[in-house]
């Protein structure tokens, strides 16, 4: 079976925590998804997200505050603009832009954390391993640069 | 200066008073009235539901037409169309459901060329294109009241009038947008342009019992009598209305507000045109005075306005 | 009797239905009874505009659908002018009154009225009416 | 790419946390896997790395291996990081070069297959690795304290803070704009549920507000800007004229008695009047005159100066000048209150135009044994005393369409208070209370309430009222009790609407010159709506009282005593201490596009157009990172957390 590479990154004061509540809650989940601290879901530049299907990711998912609850009062809304418009480029690139996945989840969420990534990590299998137009790629990084 | 005004069936057949002081009031400020070719009723009542697209065919209808005849809005006197007219306008800007949908019924409509008569059929989609307003609108914003003002040969001299908005000018406000539907200024300030005193009085955006008159007769009774009391007791000497059912209940329903509510001793009705014909020197027996039921004759005078008794 | 209160999807697909036809919300409606305070007819009706739409979320469609409140209605929008939530009232009366079926007696149709009567009234009288009331 | 020479000496500690880990991950292998893992000069597994021995063998290994970095492989860093980090600073390792990698919550407690979540840990760790390698050592920034308050506006929130602050030994300037402190407190009657007379309980704490020797009273001053940063501010004050030496008045009020202008009098809510030069109310401190030249017939001897005239003690002057003077401070305190929504926007209950339907302030005042009616019930249009008195809460509350979405959340207990004392004043009169919903959360506040209806026989009428309107010299309600469906109507001779609170007037400006996070009916918004309900998002700002939002004498005397104490929090530190890990900018990389100003939530960044660099406050940077993520050039790069860093983190964690 195809076992999909995710890379996950988690704000800080809600998602990561989250995730430590899953885990304290002992609740299982599919081990695919690694996770990377940041201290806010706006601190994930569009270049991590590329660079993170370009060193094998099949999915990336990112976890921030609900609305309203940023730690940092609205660093959650620039990521959903972000975002928004990131997803409509990766389309352009080949990339299949549900393979980029943006959740709200609160640190009390444990339960929906580890049925998020349950779901995502069923949902990338489904898509099947990420083929990379490499050359599309290199000249977004190029540009990047 | 041409511009497009729609009198709707009332003002046509039971109530030409209003219709007629209008025609006359507008001559006197060097304004020619023109129907849309082939206009019918409006529908009077806007339909609430969702599902009642075909209601808005009806106002619709109307307003294509006038964007036909290269018109950019259409007046009306009327409280009735005026609401049904611009609600409907409204809705087909606001929603696209409801443009897709109503359009889907005009489209196929048979087209009358105004010169040839010809007749083909096809439409372009209405889209809100014209705009609606209302007589008192189009004097404040088009004509001004300065140009009134200078118009005027017999100023009202301070004549204590009760402008009386009802229902359908002011709400629901966010469709009508006539003002603070609780507070509103528009009559007031046209009855100052033409002289008259405007009297403050609670009950100016009060129901008169609309088309209860005729399903309930007692609760219209009762609603009219408290909104004619109201201003009455404020000290008017006549109230005016724009629309010929608020005229309905109020005049021509007078005597049984009396028989009900011994303590009412009547009030004139009057409709705003009549008002502004008669200042810009209109004759009085061209306003149709005499379709009151209750004696207004004595308002329309060239001495000083009557006393009022209390 | 004590009025049992149901939550199957029939109960759920008339509140549904009033929703659609109406577009307000019901449950925004926090019970203020505004509506009922200014209401020019209230006196006469059977259910308060604010019962209306109290039985509307309770499910009750029976009671309201048989008050002749829904004939009672002139759409004067003075509840929906004062409501602190926005819900035009007049559009829940007429999503209930569309619903019901056959009209029943407090419908008022073109026959109701007497001819001489008809002769006097404008004819926006007979026309909003009878769209509004009619069976 | 993006790679960067790895000379760093890194120590791995994987942790078994008894079989919480090793009963999943197989330490011994992942431990193992990591000595050949570049950067990393030892690697080993403990059964409690956090125990006493555990912490030893970390510190030892530390001075042994001469490491320079050190990852602890255990739970999750919320719980031990602080541990690890003392411990490495015991062995001489800057706390700034641990990572924790959490392979216990995150992993081991999650997975069921050994290997997998061995394999998984093994990724974890060696991402904490790259991290490692290229972390900074770093040292909290630090930054002097000036410790000094300013605490703005001057009601019972402001002195209070003001009084604590001072308490605490810090000096405290309170400026109030008008001529008196005061505020809305000394204008009330009797407060609930206890009814003391607000003016006793008032009055002592001004006074000692205007004797406390650290505190320095500036009223009838205003703030004209704030600059500098948290401990740093600079405050600009303007000083109005009062044309009155406050020391030289002697209150004699002779010049009251001269001064032909009349004037209606803010203090009684315009119920009554006073003259243009005045005291507000006679307990006013500081206790001096006011010349209100607004209202005064020219500041000039040959148009009147009939007050100037008569003063004995010389004390007015028509020369004095505004003046504006700066100030330094370490905190400030926004204490800046509220105003009644206007009674104009409610069309309904008849815009204002009604002389006999008032607001629950005017009410406040009409009862008040100081007020225009000597505290005898009497209705503004006529002076009778009204024998039917209805009260309408909510009005402009509760209301999304058109005015306030919010409750006011204390007008249901002024209005059970209001009634209340109505029946008090007048025993035989019928008070009628139109409510939605009554709230009494409080203290003893139901019991009040409950007291209001039974003992007092006040009606309440669950309704809210559609319309008020004046007929002859009745005023005549339009109301509805939903309980029993009856459409009602009360001829009152006085009705008094509890109108909605809303921000005070004229502070949305004074808060734009603060630049303080409001929200978006204008009230201060707080850092954390549960966690830090006292400080605002910008360091150094505190909220005190009604300025952020609806709230009672005792929770707005409890809130400025918590601002005070998150005051003396600041100035009990001699410098500020502040996380190093924020966003500076890489002058020579810095296009100065400005984009990361837009992102900053808290106006660290600005841009410095001489060089065309923007310039980073790194006080004021909470290290949220969005700044970073939006900086088209990459010259915006966090302390630990550089984008070198991430990329090679997420590297390791799809390939390694």
């Amino acid at each position: 079976m195809f076992e999909p590479q995710i890379m996950s990154f988690l704000c800080k004061w809600c998602t990561s925590a989250a995730a430590d509540l899953a885990g304290t809650s002992r609740l299982h989940y599919a081990p695919n998804p690694v996770n990377l601290r940041v201290m806010c879901s706006s601190r994930v530049d569009p270049q991590h997200i590329l660079y993170a299907f370009k060193e094998g990711a099949d999915g990336v998912f990112i976890g921030g505050c609900h609305p309203g609850d940023c730690h940092y009062v609205e660093g959650n809304y620039k990521t959903l603009r972000r975002v928004t418009l990131f997803k409509r480029m990766l389309d352009d690139l080949g990339i299949d832009s549900r393979r980029l996945r943006l959740e709200w989840i609160s640190a009390a969420e444990g339960k929906k954390y580890a049925q998020v990534m349950d779901e995502f990590t069923e949902q990338i299998r489904g898509l099947g391993p990420l083929q990379l137009n490499e050359n599309a790629l290199m000249k977004e990084e190029e540009k990047d640069e | 200066m041409k511009v497009h005004y729609y009198p709707g069936c009332t003002l046509k057949e039971k109530t030409t008073a209003l219709d007629v002081s209008t025609r006359e009031a507008m001559k006197c400020l060097d304004i020619e009235l023109v129907e849309p070719e082939g206009w019918t009723c409006c529908g009077a009542e806007y339909p609430l539901t969702e599902e009642k697209i075909v209601g808005l065919a009806a106002p619709l209808r109307v307003l294509r037409q006038v964007r036909e005849e290269n018109g950019d809005f259409v007046i009306t006197t009327c409280s009735f169309c005026y609401a049904v007219l611009k609600r409907a306008n409204k809705a087909i800007k606001d929603d696209p459901l409801k443009h897709k949908r109503v359009n889907a019924y005009l489209r196929d409509d048979i087209k009358i060329n105004a010169l040839t008569k010809e007749k083909t059929t096809g439409f372009e989609d209405y889209n809100g294109e014209v705009r609606v307003l209302h007589l008192l609108e189009y004097l404040r914003d088009h004509v001004g009241y300065q140009k009134i003002r200078s118009r005027l040969k017999r100023p009202f001299g301070g004549l204590p009038v009760a402008a009386y908005y009802g229902c359908r000018l002011l709400r629901p406000a966010k469709d009508m947008d006539l003002g603070e539907p609780d507070d509103p200024r528009l009559f007031e300030e046209f009855l100052e342009a033409v002289g008259a005193t405007p009297v403050d009085y609670p009950f100016k955006q009060e129901c008169c019992g609309s088309y209860l008159s005729v399903s309930l007769p007692d609760a219209a009774t009762e609603a009219s009598y408290r909104v004619l009391r109201s201003a009455r007791s404020n000290g008017a000497a006549a109230i005016t209305v724009t629309c010929p059912l608020c005229f309905y209940n109020m005049d021509r329903r007078q005597d049984k507000i009396k028989e009900a509510f011994l303590d009412f001793p009547g009030l004139p009705v009057l409709f705003f045109t009549q008002i502004l014909a008669w200042a810009l020197g209109v004759e009085k027996t061209v306003l149709g005075l005499n379709q009151h039921a209750v004696p207004a004759d004595d308002l329309f005078r060239d001495a000083p306005a009557p006393e009022v008794t209390l | 009797m004590r009025v049992k209160l149901k939550a199957g999807p029939e109960v759920r697909k008339f509140i549904e239905r009033v929703e659609e036809l109406s577009g307000e919300n019901v449950y925004a409606c926090y019970q203020c009874g505004r509506c009922s305070a200014g209401c020019p007819v209230a006196s006469e009706m059977d259910v308060l505009p604010n019962q209306v739409i109290r039985l509307v979320q309770m499910g009750l469609a029976e009671d309201v659908l048989h008050s002749k409140t829904l004939f009672l209605c002139a759409s004067c929008f003075t509840c929906q002018s004062r409501c602190p939530k926005g819900i035009d009232m007049a559009r829940v009366m007429e999503a209930v009154r569309h619903l019901l079926d056959p009209k029943g007696a407090d419908a008022f149709g073109p026959g109701e009225i007497p001819p001489d009567l008809a002769n006097e009234l404008p004819q926006q009288v007979m026309v909003a009416l009878c769209r509004k009331f009619s069976k | 790419m993006k790679g960067q020479k790895k000379t760093k000496r890194i120590g791995v500690f994987v942790c078994h946390c008894g079989v919480n880990i090793a009963g999943v991950v197989d330490v011994e292998k992942v431990a193992k896997t990591l000595t050949d893992y570049p950067g990393v000069a030892f690697s080993t597994n403990y059964i409690y790395v956090c125990s006493d021995p555990g912490q030893q063998m970390i510190i030892d290994t530390i001075k042994e291996k001469k490491l320079d970095g050190i990852i602890v492989a255990a739970c999750s860093p919320t719980l031990h990081e602080k541990t690890f980090q003392e411990a490495a600073r015991l062995a001489g390792l800057n706390p700034y070069q641990i990572e924790i990698a959490n392979i216990r919550e995150q992993d081991s407690w999650v997975h069921v297959d050994k290997d997998k979540a061995t394999k998984k840990a093994v990724k974890i760790i060696k991402a904490h690795v790259e991290k490692a390698v290229r972390n900074e050592s770093l040292e909290p920034i630090k930054v002097e304290v000036h410790r000094r308050a300013l605490v703005i506006g001057g009601g019972i929130s402001g002195i209070q803070a003001a009084l604590d602050i001072a308490d605490h030994g810090y000096e405290v300037l309170l400026v109030e704009k008008n001529p008196s402190i005061g505020g809305k407190m000394i204008q009330l009657s009797e407060t609930f549920p206890t009814l003391d007379c607000s003016q006793c309980i008032m009055t002592p704490k001004m006074v000692e507000a205007s004797r406390h020797p650290r505190i320095k009273l500036l009223t009838y001053h205003e703030v004209e800007s704030v600059s500098g940063f948290v401990g740093n501010f600079k405050v600009r004050i303007k000083k109005k004229p009062r044309y009155v030496d406050a020391v030289l008045c002697n209150l004699c009020a002779e010049c009251e008695k001269v001064c032909p202008q009349i004037v209606p009098d803010e203090f009684n809510m315009g119920l009554s009047f006073r003259k243009a030069i005045y005291m507000p109310f006679p307990q006013a401190v500081p206790g001096t005159y006011t010349l209100d030249a607004e209202h005064c017939l020219g500041l000039n001897p040959v148009r009147c100066g009939k007050c100037k005239d008569v003063c004995e003690k010389k004390a007015i002057s028509y020369e004095m000048q505004e003046t504006i003077f700066e100030e330094e401070v370490g905190a400030i305190v926004v204490a800046t209150g509220y105003d009644l929504y206007s009674m104009q926007a409610l069309g309904e209950y008849g815009g204002e135009k009604i002389p006999d339907v008032i607001n629950g302030l005017e009410f406040e005042r009409i009862l008040s044994a100081s007020g225009p009616t000597a505290g005898i019930i009497r209705r503004p249009s006529d002076g009778k005393v009204p024998k039917s008195v209805v009260f309408v809460q909510c009005s402009g509350s509760r209301d999304t369409e058109k005015h306030n979405p919010y409750c006011s959340k204390i007008c249901c207990m002024y209005t059970a208070k209001h009634a209340m004392l109505y029946k008090h004043r007048v025993p035989d009169g019928q008070a009628i209370v139109f409510y939605i919903d009554v709230r009494t959360g409080g203290k003893a506040f139901d019991e009040f309430y409950q007291r209001t209806i039974e003992e007092d026989k006040v009606l309440y009428i669950r309704g809210k009222v559609s319309k008020i309107f004046k007929d002859g010299d009745k005023v005549v309600v339009w109301g509805v009790d939903t309980l029993t469906g009856k459409k009602v109507e009360v001829e009152a001779d006085m009705v008094v609407l509890a109108m909605a609170m809303v921000k005070a007037e004229g502070v949305g400006d004074l808060l734009r010159k603060l630049k303080i996070q409001t929200d978006i009916h204008g009230w201060l918004a707080e850092a954390h709506p549960k966690l830090r309900p006292v400080e605002s998002l910008n360091a150094g700002f505190y909220l005190a009282g009604c300025a952020h939002g609806p709230k009672d004498i005792p929770e707005a005397v409890a809130q400025a005593s918590a601002a005070a104490a998150k005051v003396g929090d600041l100035f009990a530190q001699k410098e500020l201490s502040h996380e190093p890990t924020v966003v500076p900018v890489d002058e020579d990389k810095c296009s100065g596009c400005a984009i990361c100003i837009t992102m900053c939530p808290y106006q660290a960044r600005t841009l410095d157009t001489e060089r065309g660099v923007v310039v980073v406050n790194e006080i004021l940077c909470e290290g949220c990172g969005a700044c970073a993520a939006a900086c088209p050039s990459g010259a915006a790069q966090q302390r630990n957390q550089t984008d070198d860093q991430i990329f090679s983190m997420v590297t390791a964690m799809m390939k390694g």
